[in-house]
């Protein structure tokens, strides 16, 4: 049953060392603000999961909180790459990251096996390439019926999910709009789950028959921080923030200078410092 | 004729192999900005599809991000992740992928992972992506990339995708059914798989490039086509209709 | 690519004698009008697949279209016995009926693996029943990670799917809103589909940015047929009429009414018989 | 006390059973007729998710069939019923199933294939539907079934669904982590699966009702708990709501 709560509470309910953790979102509704909490409760020996590691991993590997990752694409979206990503990588910095890695066919029906409560996803992929020289988690399977051999992985079950939404209700019903990614899978396949979202209101507005909703009973924790995912989008609220995924690039490529913006942006800052972004693309909306 | 960059001439040829008709898997950069040129110009109804999950989306902008609020509003409709993978791509439902990378090797296989080894990386590259099923799940792949001995490699240090492995039947041996790459777009000219043996083979020269250049520029003694013929350079309508798409991408992406 | 057409046309391309064919609807959207002008064009040794057979199977099964049927639950929804149906394998009339038969979770997983190009689908069921023993389609198969034991079964490939949808625009672009059973993997699973629509409109109406759209080049044939769903229903354009599911059990009781009533209401009308079903529950509604 | 007929009494027992933050997988007619009986009395925020996709409905009629529209209008939203089997069912995001059938043995596994053989059957039955997922993959189940003798039988001719197989420990033997029938509610008694051999038990017997009834109408030596306690009557409330609710749904079913 969905428990609606403040963020710093949120995450001390349900993320602890050790635990493995996906925070989703495909570039849309990205969970910056749960990103930040979790590095200010210092967070360690995390296992991370995500098909695009994006900026929200980058920061965590970069202020030391995990120790492995489990993705298929991390880069910088149309800027290049992930400085503190590859730094763990290339030189052990701040620490050794281990890397489990897939391509997005397999994260994508990972996650959807996840929620699925299968042990394992079964899909046609990973065909002459070298990956699964280098993840031992990558097995094959024989169809019983066409002798066809398909790739099959373990399915995605993480401890915790952690997504951003637009808007749930006061029951904790959570409805999401626009590029709706792998999050309802995530959720759907973890143990634990902290939702943030844009506003709580009274009721779920009028919507389609169909309209992607996650019922209360499927999340844990649910938690309003307007503009919780700047500098990503909320469709219907802002914009994505082009620019400063661009000033990440100069901010995380040199290690003090990430430091010093972490300090002052996330370790002296709570979630209510999103509200701002928010706030100022609605007013330059009307 | 107009003055133009190689970069521009890249891309126009890319957009100018896109038909009315085509299903496009598309990426971010160059294969974004080369569907979207064929759609503004000789292809209106072209079908673009992100990996986002956005179906049949028109941008007026070219999306920095794969999931640009842009490509979702101006969708047919989008859809989830899983079911982008499953239904769209596995299903064999696009005909075109596009696919690039830092490395391609003769058969135009591809990496996208590594520099160096995999465990101790010189430069750690940002991984597979889509890149391994659009590669064997679309009916067909075209390839954009830039020339240069960096990136055109006899060996590549991973194999991230496969074009066509170890040339001739090599693929359809793997029981993959599709053609895999049917063209190599660069700066310099367009390459297509030689029948039998499925190297890229050099079939158009882009105008002012030499043979000389694209030798030095291609880490592996490259083959031409017995006529290989002048690629048109870009017309004016061309020209315009990109700089005019990648003006109006800068100014939006700088207001953001 | 779509072509927009009629509803003989349609039928005459796309169903050919000995064609497996799906007809889908889960209650809502059934195609009554489709089933009627298969029977009309006298299509014969047809594969039926349906999870729920329904009444338009038990009027192609008693005109004798039928030679399998592959299905989950063959009754009349909140009434009773599809007597048509029971004929045929209780006593061989038309002629024998071929069962394979399958649970409701095994038939929408093999959609759902069809529709994602799969050879087979694979899912926790049948543990312990006897349906097992009666189809031999039913397999094992061992996940290579935890050693769990899951069903296997083939997909569903139709030749042709048949569904009806609210609407379509003019390039064919179908939408279908409400309950939406099977019908999209129905449509994506087969080689060959047929469209019905409550209405072919200019431009989609202003719609939810995750609406259910079937792509024009998914769909073979679309048709504008009015009422085609009746006495089923169209979320938006009419209700189901529960009273004509009660009205069929008199109606296919007596093999001589059911061809009397056949013979009335399908081989001697047409298509354009349905539209005074969509226009009194419209007009009622007013 | 009010007069009340025995299909009443078990939709009132039934519907008394579950409880205000139960999520139930609800089938058609009698499991329908109680969830909602429930959901209308001492049960107002219990979760009703039918087959049909239609998750969280609260219909004011009862549906005649599983995707009437009333339960998608009614609904905090209608998946699609692959997604409904995958993610909602066997995802194990369901608490209570209800089942039923033509035939039930001592161990409450269930028949609704065939009376008589497979291949030569002298009723054939609609068949399985959700049942054998159902049966397995809801936390729990509850099962409303009238009593009788061809209906309450020794052996079954043909295992729909399971119960508790052969009884004791034989579900779990089969991977199942599921509870499996934790109450049998008939128009005559309730019934619950002993502790240890799992065979269903008398645990209380509805008003008027004696255990010789309840074995004339089962084909079984029927086993009765060591306590037996005597169903409530249905309250004059518990009636009204319940004949409210079945005449708005012949009202709107007769319109319809």
């Amino acid at each position: 049953m969905a428990r609606i709560t403040t963020l710093s509470e949120a995450i001390a309910d349900a993320v602890h060392d050790g635990d493995t953790i996906a925070l989703e979102g495909f570039t849309h509704l990205i969970p910056h603000a749960a990103c930040h909490e979790i590095i200010r409760q210092g967070r360690k020996n995390l296992t991370l999961i995500r098909m695009t590691p994006d900026l929200v991993y980058d920061q965590m590997i970069g202020m030391g909180c995990v120790s492995k990752l489990v993705f298929s694409w991390g880069g910088n979206p149309g800027v290049g790459s992930l400085h503190r990503f590859r730094d763990a990588v290339e030189n052990g910095l701040p620490h050794k990251l281990e890397l489990e890695e897939h391509s997005h066919a397999a994260m994508a029906n990972a996650y959807e096996a996840g929620a699925a409560g299968l042990p394992l996803a079964v899909f046609r992929g990973y065909i002459g390439g070298d990956l699964p020289k280098v993840n031992p988690k990558i097995k094959r399977i024989t169809c019983p019926f066409t002798g066809e051999e398909l790739a099959a992985i373990p399915s995605h079950r993480p401890d915790v999910a952690v997504i951003h939404a637009q808007r749930a209700d006061r029951a904790g019903n959570v409805m999401i709009e626009g590029v709706l990614g792998v999050q309802k899978e995530a959720v759907l396949a973890s143990k634990r789950q902290v939702v943030t979202v844009e506003e709580i209101v009274d009721e779920l507005p009028q919507r389609s028959l169909n309209a992607v909703v996650l019922p209360h009973w499927t999340v844990g924790n649910v938690v309003a921080v307007p503009g919780g995912a700047f500098p990503s989008y909320a469709a219907g609220y802002y914009p994505r923030n082009n620019s400063f995924y661009k000033k990440w690039d100069d901010i995380a490529k040199d290690r003090d200078t990430f430091a010093a913006w972490m300090k002052e942006n996330v370790l002296d800052k709570g979630p209510e410092a999103f509200a701002q972004y928010a706030r100022k693309h609605q007013a330059a909306a009307e | 004729m107009a003055d133009y960059k190689p970069a521009e001439m890249m891309t126009i040829a890319a957009a100018r192999s896109l038909k009315n008709d085509d299903i496009c898997f598309v990426g971010i950069g160059q294969p974004s900005a080369a569907c979207n040129l064929a759609r503004l110009t000789h292809a209106p109804d072209i079908t673009l599809i992100y990996e986002s999950g956005t179906l049949a989306t028109k941008p007026t902008v070219l999306p920095l991000s794969i999931g640009d609020g842009e490509l979702c509003e101006t969708a047919l409709t989008t859809v989830s992740v899983p079911e982008m993978f499953r239904y769209w791509l596995q299903g064999g439902r696009i005909k075109v992928g596009f696919l690039g990378g830092a490395q391609i090797d003769k058969y135009a296989n591809l990496n996208t992972t590594v520099v160096g080894p995999y465990d101790k990386p010189k430069v750690r590259l940002p991984g597979a992506g889509g890149a391994p099923e659009i590669a064997t799940s679309c009916g067909e792949i075209l390839i954009i990339m830039a020339q240069g001995k960096r990136a055109f490699v006899e060996k590549l240090d991973f194999v991230t995708s496969i074009g066509h492995v170890t040339g001739g039947d090599s693929r359809a041996k793997l029981g993959v059914k599709t053609k895999g790459p049917v063209k190599l777009i660069t700066d310099m000219a367009v390459w297509e798989p030689d029948p039998v043996t499925k190297e890229m083979t050099v079939v158009s020269i882009h105008p002012g490039v030499t043979r000389e250049q694209i030798q030095e520029n291609t880490g592996w003694p490259v083959k031409f086509a017995a006529h290989v013929s002048e690629t048109p350079a870009p017309t004016a309508k061309e020209l315009e209709v990109l700089r005019e798409l990648h003006a109006r991408t800068n100014r939006a992406h700088a207001a953001a």
